[in-house]
């Protein structure tokens, strides 16, 4: 791995680590937000997992294709959706990405190719095989992406999923991001000891690859490999180990149940700090950084002031698209 | 255009031939559809026509069914076939939660251009577990569409508007018609998804149902077509019910008479009456009638379906009571009770 | 027995714990019930005190659902918690198409004791695939008894009797309903899962209700008190509906307001008024009014939601537009609207 | 293998012979009855695959329980069910083992633990899940097998139960009889060429071992194997390798569609006649074989009669049982 990565330059470095940053802080300020204005609005937040966001988007194109989870302002962010819009449809806006009728577990932006993200565990990986179906049947030559957690896996329709994937050669990859956690549940409650995802992925005829997922350099790298691949169709899962820094939803930390993931340890492991320290060794000064994070800080606390004063959705909103 | 008699099944298989043939796009999945004999001959031979757009697919009904709604979402139109509502029922998340929903919850702007075709209802020896129709679940469900073809002519005109839709329609196939021939024309024509059709004019009395309940009202009505002028109306949609024809049928009639061919608790004719109900101002001759299934699962053995479903004895019998008329006796015999009626029916 | 006062949550887990002393064969199982604040605190603290009997499960709620179901056949009484309908979907066959038919499909003596717990409804910031209900599905289920408790002495007395019954029963738990209080008994006590209640007697008009909008239409009465006498009905059981009741108060009354908290296409208050209306030689002062949500899913927005359900204001002009008299103007709070309601209820 | 065979003595050789040709007769003049009545009511048989019903329900003691499929006539005379109270099922017959309402696919005799069969792909797996649940709860120290076909294995409620089973180390049997085919289709049409059953299966933490299910020995002796580990809670799968010899279901036959598993082949294989000459070669003559068979012919020919002659249900039968 080492040597691979110096395939990775200077300056997609430094962009991979603002996109990082900037999930960062927009999680950072809008559940500050959050807490102060009381707002109880479900919302779940992606902290210390933005290495797998961006390192898996870092490796697509622009035509390519991503799907997402309850989980997905980092995924939204790192494939280029618009933040003000995001912010906007958070705190249920009109001018939100889905005009405030969807909120935080809703989020599409069609411009970039973030095609749609559903909160119920597991229903984006059928549907991204029919995005990779379709790309596949228009040789487009793009590929899917299709994010879901380690809870997700457990549901029946991923491995029948698997099975579509491998038989009709869909140019698809599952980023599979465990942190060792379904809500708070850790993953021995749920598996046995025998448990072996590699073997369950292969069977199918997919192939698997586990990453680090608190390494944006190990995430990307593997990615773009397995994603040249995925674009002739094989389908590919890559599986991030990572830890989600936050509780599983609210503006809040959960620290009671935690096991491998102590909040000393997802701070020795943090994917943020992780990649600065990166870029610090590029030879990039602190006060350069500095001055990015600031820029990037401003940037989001505009976006969350223009939401708080930007428009509601009018009454008759509400009755507007049932059909299209 | 000149016109022939096929059958139901068939006229299905044309609709879907033919919007095959003007729209690359179209793509259809399901179990057994590339076969001879393909989803009961509803796509037999397309197979060697179209042999990347006929799909078969492995035992997933959740996944096959989630790709085919992914596949819409971004350009393709597909048709996926389930054979019984059962089977159906695995892929209730993405039906109900994902492909209803995709459109209002991203602010719109995001068409869902699906068809399910959903194979339902009485047949000899399916039993409990193969014969439900869960029509309470299709209307209630915001976001889809939902038809149901009572003769050959609405299942290709209804199909066909269905795949042109932008929206997911289900398609409610009562497995009990696929024998009815009716001459259906040869080329591409759309039938409303959301319009209710008068079958036969009449003055005293109106009659609304659906699918094989339709064809059992159409055929009571050759047995009492010298007592009572019945009006017979086919609902065609159940999501949104076009009440505005109801309504107007029994503002001139007085008299409601509603088939059902599931249990009545919930029933679509339960909620055709309750809107009849919540007229201001519209006083009818006598109470709404109400025929239905009884409250229990369709068992087996024939000794007892045959009580299970109303015929057109009962039907004819519901109307005529209606009318304070005096009722018909009649035994129906094994094949009446238990074989698919192989009818041909006049253009509505 | 003395009583106290103990949220609808609270009073889930006494009944969970109290059935769990006196029945070593029950069991829970789902996501979260063994953690400490247990599928939001009605299994809080039970896992300390029975580690084999809460049974944590990974995400697989077909599968653990069937696994209940084939305990439950087998000689357990398994208590199955979802936290919301949208999940419980994943099981729609297990639910609706084993356990429901189950005991019918083999001709009798094969019993399916389970309760299914499922959270529903409304809830800020839940969405249009987190808040559904999908009663029309319940309601028109064969082989199921289905509850909607709308107090937590209705919460306990209802989960102990769908515990002892032989039947799958579901118990549909409005999340909107999980701060109400009440004086609740502290042992064991049975509510009948197939009765309706009359909450409040009176003359004028009858309101029919369940969940939600029974405590909205509650907390409605208290607003026209002076000017309207209502007799308030709690339907308990959408499956099977207890007419009867509710043909009692309407004879008396001679006017009816159904309350839905979900669209009104196949929905409860349709299902009440249809057969309201079947009944020959019953006259009504006026029509039969359904209060019920927009034809919509349920937007995410406060913006929007503010509109979805019938307030308590909206339930008291209708009451008073049906007595011809004179409507209230007053706004809701954005805490009455969006907030989980904080009330102390009386014993009904 | 070879030698573990002789663990499996004359008398039980005969016994199984007896049962599988049980079965197989049965199945015949049920068909035969069937196409001479012109009955349409829905039918799968069983034929060609008689040898894994009876392998494995032979491997089972009289408190283990068996739930089945569509395909279950063969499951439940193998674990002892009632010819008559099946035929008369058949037949919907007030005297059937489910008094008329199951039919052909709805067969149960709790008597000898046959605890009930669904024709919904992959349901009864779950379901006996929940029966082995019971079992280790009330530590009876007996199993349940669950019978499904290879179309069945396909659905994902069965990868969610296999990680119950080895998460709950539940004492539980899958036995996937593989004949190639969900109704006609293939399993190439359905599977990449790389799918891998053991994988997947081991993958979950489930043992899994193949067995020739054409063989009744060899199936019965490593079900056996299975099943003392099965008890101690390591729950086990056995694919069966089978050909099925009639149609999908209906009582015809299908040629146009076999590729491995042709007329001439499945009779080649055919495990009754297989069955039939291992115990000619224990030295048990043929003219004795053939009176057993013609005892058998009668008894199922008998029971045919008897469920003909035997009075339907009545109408009330319709209105009761909806609840228990
Ligand atoms: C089908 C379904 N079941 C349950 C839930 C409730 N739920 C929401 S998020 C979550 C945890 C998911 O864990 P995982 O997939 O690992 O993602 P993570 O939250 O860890 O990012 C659960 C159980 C759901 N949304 N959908
Ligand atoms: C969920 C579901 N989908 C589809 C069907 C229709 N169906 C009945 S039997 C069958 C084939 C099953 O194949 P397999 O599981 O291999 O069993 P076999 O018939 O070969 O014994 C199918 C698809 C069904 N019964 N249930
Ligand atoms: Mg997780
Ligand atoms: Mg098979």
């Amino acid at each position: 791995m080492k040597n691979k990565k110096i395939l990775i330059g200077t300056t997609e470095r430094i962009a991979a680590y603002k996109k990082m940053f900037l999930i960062r802080t927009t999680e950072e300020q809008i559940a500050a937000y959050y807490l102060k204005n009381n707002i109880m609005s479900l919302v779940h937040f992606y902290i210390g997992q933005e290495a797998v966001a961006v390192g898996i988007c870092d490796a697509l194109q622009k035509g390519d294709r991503v799907m997402s989870n309850h989980r997905s302002h980092g995924h939204y962010l790192a494939k280029g959706g618009d933040l003000k819009k995001m912010v906007c449809e958070l705190l249920g806006k009109e001018c939100g990405c889905s005009h405030g009728k969807g909120g935080s577990m809703h989020l599409i932006d069609t411009s970039v190719n973030f095609i749609g993200s559903t909160p119920i565990l597991s229903s984006a990986v059928p549907l991204s095989c029919g995005s990779g179906f379709e790309q596949k049947y228009h040789k487009s030559g793009t590929v899917t992406v299709v994010f879901l957690g380690d809870g997700a896996f457990e549901e029946g329709g991923v491995c029948e999923s698997l099975n579509l994937a491998a038989l009709f050669k869909l140019p698809l990859l599952l980023v599979l991001e465990n942190n060792l956690r379904s809500i708070n549940t850790r993953l021995w409650e749920r598996r046995s000891a025998d448990y072996d995802t590699e073997k369950i992925v292969t069977g199918f005829g997919v192939r698997y690859i586990k990453a680090d997922g608190n390494d944006y350099l190990d995430v990307t790298i593997k990615a773009r490999e397995l994603i040249t691949e995925v674009r002739i169709g094989k389908p590919a899962l890559i599986e991030c180990m990572t830890y989600r820094h936050m509780a599983h939803s609210g503006p809040t930390f959960e620290e009671e149940t935690r096991e491998e993931d102590t909040a000393e340890r997802r701070k020795e492991k943090d994917s943020v700090a992780k990649m600065r320290r990166e870029i610090l060794a590029l030879g990039i000064s602190e006060s350069e950084i500095v001055a990015t994070e600031d820029n990037i800080i401003k940037t989001v606390a505009d976006a969350i002031m223009f939401a708080e004063k930007a428009p509601f959705p009018k009454k008759e909103s509400l009755y507007t698209n049932l059909y299209a | 255009m000149p016109n022939r008699i096929i059958k139901y099944t068939e006229a299905i298989k044309e609709a879907t031939d033919q919007i095959m043939e003007v729209d690359q796009d179209v793509i259809v999945m399901g179990l057994e559809v590339s076969y001879k004999n393909g989803a009961d001959g509803t796509t037999a031979g397309l197979k060697e026509k179209y042999p990347y757009r006929i799909i078969e697919t492995p035992q997933s009904e959740n996944a096959i069914t989630g790709m085919a709604i992914g596949a819409a979402i971004t350009g393709l139109r597909p048709i996926v076939h389930h054979g019984r509502i059962e089977f159906a029922l695995f892929a209730a998340d993405q039906i109900f939660t994902q492909a209803a929903k995709w459109n209002y919850m991203f602010g719109g702007e995001h068409p869902v251009p699906i068809v399910f075709r959903i194979n339902i209802g009485r047949q000899w020896g399916q039993g409990p577990q193969h014969t439900q129709a869960l029509y309470s679940l299709f209307g209630n469900a915001l976001g889809l569409k939902v038809v149901i073809p009572s003769t050959p002519y609405m299942a290709k005109g209804l199909l066909i508007s269905a795949v042109r839709d932008k929206n997911p329609v289900v398609i409610l196939e009562s497995r009990w018609l696929f024998s009815l021939r009716q001459d259906v024309p040869t080329g591409l024509y759309n039938e409303p998804l959301d319009k209710a059709v008068v079958v036969k004019k009449g003055t005293d009395l109106t009659i609304v149902s659906y699918g094989d309940g339709l064809i059992t009202a159409y055929e009571a009505l050759k047995l009492i077509r010298d007592h009572v002028d019945v009006e017979l109306i086919d609902l065609v949609s159940i999501n949104p019910v076009d009440y505005e024809t109801i309504l107007k049928s029994v503002k001139k009639t007085g008299r409601l008479i509603t088939v059902d061919t599931t249990n009545h608790a919930f029933s679509i004719g339960t909620d055709v009456i309750a809107d009849i109900a919540k007229q201001k101002l519209l006083y009818l001759k006598n109470s709404p009638v109400s025929l239905s299934c009884p409250n229990v699962p369709v068992p087996t053995s024939t000794a007892l379906t045959k009580y299970y479903y109303p015929t057109k004895i009962d039907i004819a019998n519901a109307a005529l009571r209606l009318m304070d008329k005096p009722t018909i006796k009649r035994k129906l015999t094994f094949e009446e009770l238990h074989l698919l009626p192989n009818l041909i029916i006049k253009k509505f």
